[in-house]
């Protein structure tokens, strides 16, 4: 061949490219660095998962033994958090619920990222929208968002009773539309875009354009939809356990130690409920942060 | 007009079977027994299968659906067990209440959110835009009934600033004569300002806690869409022209700018319709959540399922109004065919 | 040069943080516009041209500063000067005009509205007389009906249009600078023709200066009086623009002369000088390879929105549907390339989706090959035999390579899904054979698209597309969003390629002269009908269409020496 | 607390002056003045029905027909155990009776000449008539609660003349006349129901749900289901000494949190329902005047089903009763606001009452053992449930016998029931171990034990324990009673309560208190029976 290459160099000299996990880490580094906040959020959420994983290792007391003589005592030396109704160590159980709230959330947020995300991708499989299945997928989401979601939460925890499998489905379920939104709103902008219309040049059939081509480009803004579903239903799970549908007791999960607490709070026995509701909330506040931050990566506007 | 109006309602119909059916089924798994609630203390087995039958819960599922369906269609809602009322009474009186709170509480969250969100956009990537995303977050990461309670102590309790949290008015205040419902606006209406007063008053913390939470989805959608606004080339040619930096800010970006703030009031109202049922457990609100909630405690069929119903509807009908709202904002939406 | 100069900027350095450190975007630039003056700024896509316009304008990017030097507007130094003087001469003093003119316009505020605003900002008018002097700038621009389409708003007027009511705006206060920045970009050629020739007159009229930023060399000689020239940041060249054409100085501008497509020159011309090889000899064309009958696409003319038209007014009738295609017939042959060519929306890119059988038409038959593909439904069509016959090179090289899959993945896709090719080794190896026939260094198939330029993506592009040995290639205006250096190299690659391989092209364009460098035959379409067909050289050099005259005619003539 | 006050008063003039019309001042004397005739109740649910005929009537319900209703009789006060006036349940005084004469098988009472119902027609013995026939008749619970005085069919009442009516027995009992104070044998004025009665509603339920047809002491001005009833006082009553309080709002609010804010501050002014610790701490507190009573004829207790292995064992029941941590749930749980049901001395006798104290103490070793006799050395598994309703006092209760029952080797899991769900659960009586209160308003011993430990297996005998040997204690001493056979009686009394904790089923903990807290200038509290308020003795000054 004639045509010379040289008048169309690499546009970042000749330095050897990074493979993409590489430089999606050292992108991430440059957010962190960037944006104080995040970089705080990202070592918070490290931090919880450190308790999810250590927190009973790590209470000083055993969050289930009660003793009576020390009910209800305020923040001390002994007791960093202060002691419950029944005496039990607040600070241990504040670590422990970690892994229970941690699991809700996580848990409920892998259901529903693989049930919303798969029923998206089946719809936008079916023939680019306009397919059966996608009208299906449209209908049920647009029924689960005519409810007001926290009652619709309610209604099921109550019939199917309150278990954390319950609670977890219910989780799953609320979430459902907003994954499906974006998976349809998502590929909707891609599906037309050249690569697409390239793809199906080369012979692939719409199913695996969907799950090869869209799918994976759709992923990382998924992710970040997780982190900021997880801060959702950590606080549902809460909201469930104020109105009596949470955990069963004597489990600790910090919804349900706000809400025992909050009967305490009058009478001036702040801590019970102050404790657990920190800790929700900075887990909550952690997750959305962290969502916000994991946007930031894989904007692809932001990469220079 | 009103017919292009119904054909927009009529896309909306699969939705709303879909909630009657799913609300149907669900408040029939419901593990409480209506029969045993009906028929006392000391019922016998036999009391209580005569109740059911009395009250057909005896019959095949579809045969109750096919009932639950017609009574409807005729308006009835059924009966709570809790107030002992009709549904539809009991909707009507609290509804309201519901919405008179929502609203307040959604209209603070707008006042302060949005002006938030375009000095976040505006000073992008200051301390500024730090704080706004930190403190905003703050408020969507609490439990609402903990940010309630804390209120109810914080300025009820120990500072006295606030009156009793025992619902919409005072309890020796004269309830205004209905007109919209809306205590804030009837009492305005028949110029009895004590009332407005006192209705103020009371609506002040719930409608702050309904606020806090709602701050963050439209501090941070105004601050998205402030940002792509402020980068779009019409801003450019604005500053160009050598247009002053509050035109360019309020008139050229914001405006545009708030068209996805619209959409996603839809949203945030449906969001906080979920925390009222907790806000007004803690503020002894007597409005549709805290009834919903009580029903639904008791397994309480009717009522959840009238409250469901209700809900859907308001959400279709806001989504109308939303569509419309963008219609008179956007020439787009509005003259394109 | 006269004495005393509009603007005089001397070392100009602009400095941009990015993530990789502090990047110099225009470095110790000299420039300077007499009273009454037009200055072409010409350069290639990152060679600094906007940034030292923003730069003078002082509306740069939060990212971006000035690092040095002086620009001294009339003897005021901007560099210093308060943001509340330099607010008060944007749009009084110096304006400026921008590309994409619907976007530079405020969607949601009338046009009449938004001129309003500079006139009242500058104090150029009251609340009483705002509106009729909006009216006047209007018409001015030679808008026709100005009071009608002073409540206008920006999507109801077409591109042209808009950038009339922007350049109404820019010199509603009568300013002495005018900045235009690729005014004409994205505009069709008789669009753009009209747009320059009345900014020229209004400048000439009022006497201002001008400053005619773009990439097109052929229009910055063709209403410019002297000609800048800028490469990655710095001034090249700054001549008279006849002597530029006649005589350029520098190995740049040369370059970039050569690559400018014109009348009377071949493929071979557009490469530098001694990087020509002989053109290989012409393909007789052999029989009929695809062959179009009578196509029609038809559109229903109801959108999403019709809810919404109905709701704000009531008069929306249920439209006849709106034909894009309107009883096409044409012909391909083997070995042949045919240029199909017509402004935007004259249903040539319907078209190509069409025969591409990604859209299924409304009537009409497609033969290829003898068998009328047409009649396959398009989801169908992925799976059948001849989708390896007919590929596609794509508009825009970026965003037809997935951003997720490497330069080799993207050329093995079609190996492997209709290549019947298996083993890791074999794909890989038939990958970088292809790699080597488009020039592409196979070190770079295991990038991905955004470490590639533009160039290598086109030729990724080109790659995958003759992956399965097609018989038909359709271009999708493969050059459009290329740089012309890059434009000649890969003009050149398709027509090495097209010898090579034996393929027919389909190429589609809005560009003349690129058309006639390309092609053997060429088809001028407008509004779904082709209104001229014939050789390339007899449609452009002898057009009989009035149509098509009027194309040929739009296309700016530089000074010939 | 004077600054406090000066803030208020502050930020009320401050209000009224910014109020900027003359009206807001007259509107606040006024206000001020109806403050002071008004008694103020909070608590955490109210009624849903003003009849206690009605069907489904909850408990709020009751204080409404209680109040706005009058019956025949009622009973006299005593000093109660804390010095509170409590009903004496041998004592009857007339309400809308004047007189009663209790004959060997009926009771005649003549009725007041000027007792009116509230739409000012007079009560005549026709109304009674129709009263009675329809409790008996109309189902649910009003036919049941009359059942247990042997009050069965409308025969057994008879209008004598229309001021005169007779009441028959079929059946000797000692309850009969009792049941006849209680509140489901209230006067309704039948012409007013009649005319809004229905062939499928002939007891016109429908009506009486949302209005008073009745003659009692107050009348209700305004109800908002689950928000509030408004009631004023009946200027025409005649059935005793008018009472003091003119007007009493009775506000719902869920939070007990706010409810006993609301107290504090002065705002309300009587709560009964608050958190047994916040009566404790504002009893310590002592700006608040709070009254504990305990339940008559009432204990909570764990329950043990007896047909569900391993509960059909009694070695494991009494291990159970040895495991249950009793001290812990007096000070965690009761806060002490409870009387102990446990821990009798080893020697004391029996006695012939109900509730008292078992001998049973928390002894772990001894639990174990017993546990080991029976075949369970290393425990079991099984589900402890309680009713969701009553949450503050069940959830640390279940959580503290949990704790205790696994050091024991029995693990439990905890069963939250929905309060709707309650009654239902219990009725399958399919709960191995739950907890419970049970409490009649008959004050006798036989009464409670027929309910709860008979081999007729009712609804509270929620541990389907079935004896013949207690059936016939049970059997003798209501025979003895209603003949007034003491010394049989005593015996049978004392045989089937040694029976019961022999036999242990269930484990009584404690009896609960009804607790209530009132503002300082609010006098005249009575305890009765049904443990909810009497209006007609409250005074404010």
């Amino acid at each position: 061949m004639s045509a010379p290459a040289a008048a169309d160099g690499a546009p970042s000299g000749q330095q050897r490219p990074k493979g993409r996990f590489a430089e999606t880490l050292s992108h991430a580094r440059h957010i962190i660095g960037e944006n104080p906040v995040t970089g705080l959020s990202f070592a918070l959420f490290a931090l919880l998962l450190l308790c999810a994983v250590f927190g009973p290792l790590l209470s000083p007391y055993d969050p289930l033994a009660s003793d009576t003589v020390a009910a209800l005592k305020p923040p001390s030396a002994h007791h960093w958090f202060g002691t419950d109704q029944l005496g039990r160590d607040i600070l241990s159980r504040v670590l422990v619920a970690t892994r229970l709230d941690m699991l809700i959330a996580i848990l409920s947020v892998a259901l529903v990222f693989f049930a919303g995300g798969l029923a998206g991708v089946a719809g936008v499989a079916a023939g680019f929208f306009g397919g059966w299945t996608d009208r299906i997928v449209g209908r049920v989401s647009d029924t689960i968002m005519a409810f007001p979601l926290f009652v619709l939460a309610m209604g099921i925890v109550a019939a199917l009773g309150n278990t954390v499998t319950n609670i977890v489905i219910t989780t799953a379920i609320i979430n459902f539309p907003l994954y499906t939104r974006i998976v349809r709103a998502e590929a909707n902008v891609r599906r037309n875009a050249g690569y697409v219309l390239a793809a199906r040049l080369t012979g692939n059939s719409d199913t695996r354009i969907a799950l090869t081509t869209i799918l994976p480009n759709i992923l990382p803004i998924m992710v970040v939809q997780m982190s900021l579903t997880m801060g959702y239903a950590i606080l549902n799970a809460a909201g469930l356990s104020f109105i009596g549908l949470g955990v069963r007791p004597p489990a600790a999960e910090w919804g349900i130690m706000v809400a025992e607490g909050s009967a305490f709070i009058v009478s001036g026995e702040w801590w019970i409920a102050l404790f657990p509701g920190l800790a929700l909330m900075l887990a909550v506040f952690c997750f959305n942060l962290v969502g916000d931050g994991l946007r930031d990566i894989v904007d692809p506007l932001r990469r220079t | 007009m009103l017919k292009t109006i119904g054909d927009r309602i009529l896309t909306t119909i699969p939705a709303l079977i879909g909630v009657v059916l799913v609300s149907f089924l669900l408040t029939r798994v419901l593990p409480g027994d209506t029969a045993a609630y009906f028929a006392g203390p000391a019922a016998t087995p036999q009391a209580i299968a005569e109740v059911k039958a009395k009250l057909g819960l005896d019959k095949p599922l579809p045969e109750q659906f096919a009932k639950y369906v017609v009574d409807l269609a005729h308006g009835d809602l059924g009966q709570s067990l809790t107030t002992g009322q009709p549904v539809l009474a009991d909707l009507t009186s609290r509804l309201p209440a519901s919405a008179e709170l929502t609203l307040f509480g959604l209209i603070l969250s707008l006042v302060i959110a949005i002006p938030l969100g375009v000095v976040a956009a505006v000073r992008q990537g200051s301390a500024v835009d730090h704080i706004c995303r930190v403190v905003v977050t703050a408020g969507v990461s609490l439990p609402v009934f903990f940010t309630g309670l804390i209120l109810v102590y914080v300025f009820y309790f120990i500072l006295q600033w606030s009156p009793a949290p025992l619902g919409r008015i005072d309890v020796f205040a004269t309830t205004p004569p209905t007109v919209t419902g809306f205590y804030l606006i009837d009492s305005l209406v028949v110029g009895d300002y004590e009332a407005f007063r006192s209705a103020l008053s009371q609506m002040l913390l719930p409608g702050v806690t309904l606020a806090i939470f709602s701050l963050a989805p439209i501090a941070r959608i105004t601050r998205a869409s402030m940002i792509s606004a402020l980068s779009a080339e019409f801003t450019r040619t604005a500053k160009a022209s050598g247009l002053s930096p509050r035109r360019v800010i309020v008139t050229y970006a914001l405006r545009n700018a708030l068209l996805p703030v619209v959409t996603t009031l839809g949203m945030v109202f449906s969001f906080l319709l979920g925390a009222n049922v907790l806000v007004e457990k803690v503020f002894a609100w007597p409005g549709v959540g805290s009834y919903a909630v009580e029903a639904l405690i008791a397994s309480d069929f009717a009522p959840v399922q009238g409250f469901v119903l209700a809900m859907a509807i308001i959400y279709v009908v806001l989504n109308l109004l939303i569509d419309l709202a963008y219609g008179v904002i956007d020439p787009r939406v509005r003259m394109s065919s | 040069m006269s004495a005393v100069q509009l603007l005089d900027v001397r070392d100009l350095t602009v400095e941009f943080a990015t993530r990789r450190g502090v990047v110099q975007a225009v470095r110790k630039v000299d420039l300077s516009v007499g009273k009454g003056e037009t200055i072409g700024v010409v350069g290639e896509s990152g060679s600094g041209k906007s940034v030292t316009s923003y730069a003078v304008m002082r509306i740069l990017d939060r990212a971006g500063r000035v690092a040095g030097g002086s620009v001294s507007f009339s003897g005021l130094d901007l560099l210093t000067a308060s943001e509340a003087d330099m607010r008060d001469l944007r749009g009084r003093e110096m304006s400026m005009i921008f590309q994409n003119p619907r976007a530079a316009l405020n969607p949601i505020r009338g046009v009449g509205r938004q001129i309003e605003d500079v006139l009242r900002q500058h104090a150029q008018a009251g609340s009483d007389d705002a509106r009729r002097k909006a009216i006047e700038a209007l018409t001015q621009v030679r808008i026709a009906r100005p009071e009608e389409r002073y409540n206008a708003y920006p999507f109801e007027l077409s591109g042209g249009m808009c950038q009339r009511v922007v350049i109404a705006l820019a010199l509603a206060c009568q300013p002495r600078l005018l900045i235009a920045d690729e005014p004409t970009t994205g505009l069709d050629v008789t669009t753009q023709k009209a747009v320059m020739d009345l900014i020229v007159d209004l400048t000439r009229e009022r006497g201002m200066s001008t400053i005619l930023i773009t990439h097109d060399l052929g229009l910055a000689a063709a209403y410019c009086d002297r000609v800048i020239v800028m490469e990655k940041g710095e001034v090249v060249e700054s001549a008279l623009s006849s002597t530029i054409f006649g005589n350029p100085s520098h190995a740049y501008t040369r370059k970039l002369m050569r690559a400018t497509p014109r009348p009377g020159i071949t493929l071979r011309d557009l490469l530098p000088e001694g990087e020509a090889t002989p053109l290989p000899p012409p393909v007789p064309a052999g029989e009929a390879l695809l062959s179009v009958e009578g196509l029609v696409k038809e559109y229903p003319r109801q959108g999403a929105s019709r809810f919404m038209a109905k709701l704000f007014r009531k008069d929306v009738a249920d439209a006849a549907p709106f034909r894009a295609v309107d009883g096409l017939s044409f012909e391909v042959r083997r070995g042949e390339s045919v240029g199909l060519v017509g402004e935007s929306g004259c249903g040539k890119s319907t078209t190509s989706t069409i025969v591409m059988r990604l859209l299924d038409p409304t009537a009409g038959r497609i033969l290829f090959g003898g068998q009328d593909i047409g009649a396959i439904p398009a989801r169908d069509f992925a799976r059948h035999p001849l989708r390896a016959k007919i590929q596609m090179v794509f508009q825009d090289p970026t965003d037809s390579l997935n951003p997720r899959h490497t330069a080799g993945r993207a050329i093995a896709d079609p190996i492997l899904r209709l290549g019947g090719l298996r083993g890791g080794r074999t794909v890989r190896t038939r990958c970088e054979d292809l790699a080597t026939l488009v020039g592409l260094p196979t070190d770079l198939l295991d990038r991905f698209p955004h470490q590639l330029s533009g160039g290598q993506k086109a030729r990724v592009g080109i790659a995958r597309a003759i992956a399965l040995d097609p018989d038909l290639v359709i271009l999708d205006e493969p050059t459009a969003a290329l740089d012309v250096s890059v434009q000649a190299i890969v003009l050149n690659l398709l027509a090495d390629l097209k010898a090579k391989l034996g393929m027919s092209y389909l190429f589609v364009s809005h560009d003349l002269h690129v058309v006639r460098l390309l092609c053997d035959r060429v088809i001028v379409m407008k509004t779904g009908q082709i209104v001229e067909q014939g050789s390339a050289a007899d449609v452009i050099d002898t057009p009989r269409h009035a149509y098509t005259r009027e194309l040929v005619a739009a296309i700016p003539h530089p000074p010939t020496s | 607390m004077k600054r406090r006050d000066f803030l208020k008063s502050t930020v009320a003039t401050a209000a009224v002056s910014a109020g900027g019309v003359p009206a807001p001042a007259i509107w606040s004397s006024a206000k001020a003045q109806s403050r002071a005739e008004t008694l103020l109740i909070v608590s955490e649910s109210g009624p849903n029905n003003l009849d206690i005929h009605g069907v489904g009537t909850n408990v709020p319900g009751y204080e409404a027909s209680w109040n706005c209703y009058d019956r025949l009789i009622s009973h006299e006060m005593k000093e109660g155990p804390n010095g509170v006036p409590y009903y004496d349940r041998d004592k009857f005084k007339p309400e809308l009776a004047e007189d009663m004469n209790v004959g060997d098988m009926s009771a005649t009472f003549k009725l007041k000449k000027n007792a009116v119902f509230h739409d000012g027609t007079p009560v005549t013995a026709k109304d009674v008539k129709w009263s009675l026939d329809r409790a008996v008749t109309v189902g649910g619970f009003p036919t049941f609660q009359m059942k247990a005085g042997s009050l069965e069919k409308p025969e057994q009442f008879v209008v004598v003349d229309d001021r005169t009516i007779r009441v028959d027995f079929i059946r000797k009992d000692r309850l009969t006349i009792p049941d006849l104070a209680v509140i489901v044998p209230c006067v309704v004025n039948s012409e007013l129901v009649k005319k809004h009665a229905t062939a499928e509603d002939p007891w016109g339920l429908e009506y009486t749900k949302q209005n008073v047809a009745g003659s009692g002491a107050y009348k209700i001005a305004k109800w908002t289901p689950g928000v509030d009833v408004t009631f004023e006082r009946n200027e025409a009553w005649t059935g005793g000494p008018m009472p003091k309080v003119r007007r009493v709002i009775w506000r719902v609010v869920p939070s007990a949190g706010n409810r006993r804010a609301l107290l504090e501050r002065g705002d309300a002014d009587i709560s009964y329902d608050l958190p047994n610790k916040d009566f404790v701490e504002l009893k310590n507190d002592g700006k608040l005047s709070i009254v504990s009573t305990p339940y008559s004829n009432g204990i909570q207790y764990i329950g043990m089903n007896v047909t569900k292995p391993p509960f059909d064992n009694v070695k494991v029941r009494q291990a159970v009763a040895y495991a249950l941590p009793y001290q812990k749930i007096m000070d965690a749980v009761m806060f002490g606001l409870s009387k102990p049901m446990f821990g009798a001395a080893a020697d004391a006798p029996t006695e012939v009452a109900w509730p008292q104290a078992h001998k049973y103490n928390t002894d772990l070793a001894k639990a174990r053992q017993l546990l080991a006799e029976a075949g369970y050395p290393n425990g079991f598994e099984t589900t402890i449930s309680f009713d969701l309703g009553f949450a503050g006092i069940n959830e640390p209760l279940c959580v503290l016998a949990q704790e205790s029952l696994q050091q024991i080797g029995v693990k439990t899991t905890i069963n939250k029931v929905p309060g709707a769900n309650w009654r239902t659960e219990l009725n399958k009586k399919e709960m191995p171990l739950f907890t419970n209160v049970f409490s009649g308003w008959l004050d006798y011993p036989e009464y409670f034990f027929f309910w709860c430990y008979d081999g007729q297996n009712s609804v509270f005998n929620t541990m389907s324990y079935q004896n013949p040997a207690m059936d016939k204690l049970i059997a003798g001493a209501r025979a003895a009673a209603a003949t007034g056979d003491k010394p049989t009686y005593d015996k049978d009394v004392r045989g089937f309560v040694d029976l019961a904790f022999a036999d242990a089923p269930r484990v009584p903990l404690f009896q609960p208190y009804v607790n209530v807290a009132m503002q300082k200038n609010v006098s005249g509290y009575q305890y009765w029976f049904h443990r909810r308020l009497d209006y007609r003795a409250l005074v404010k000054a």
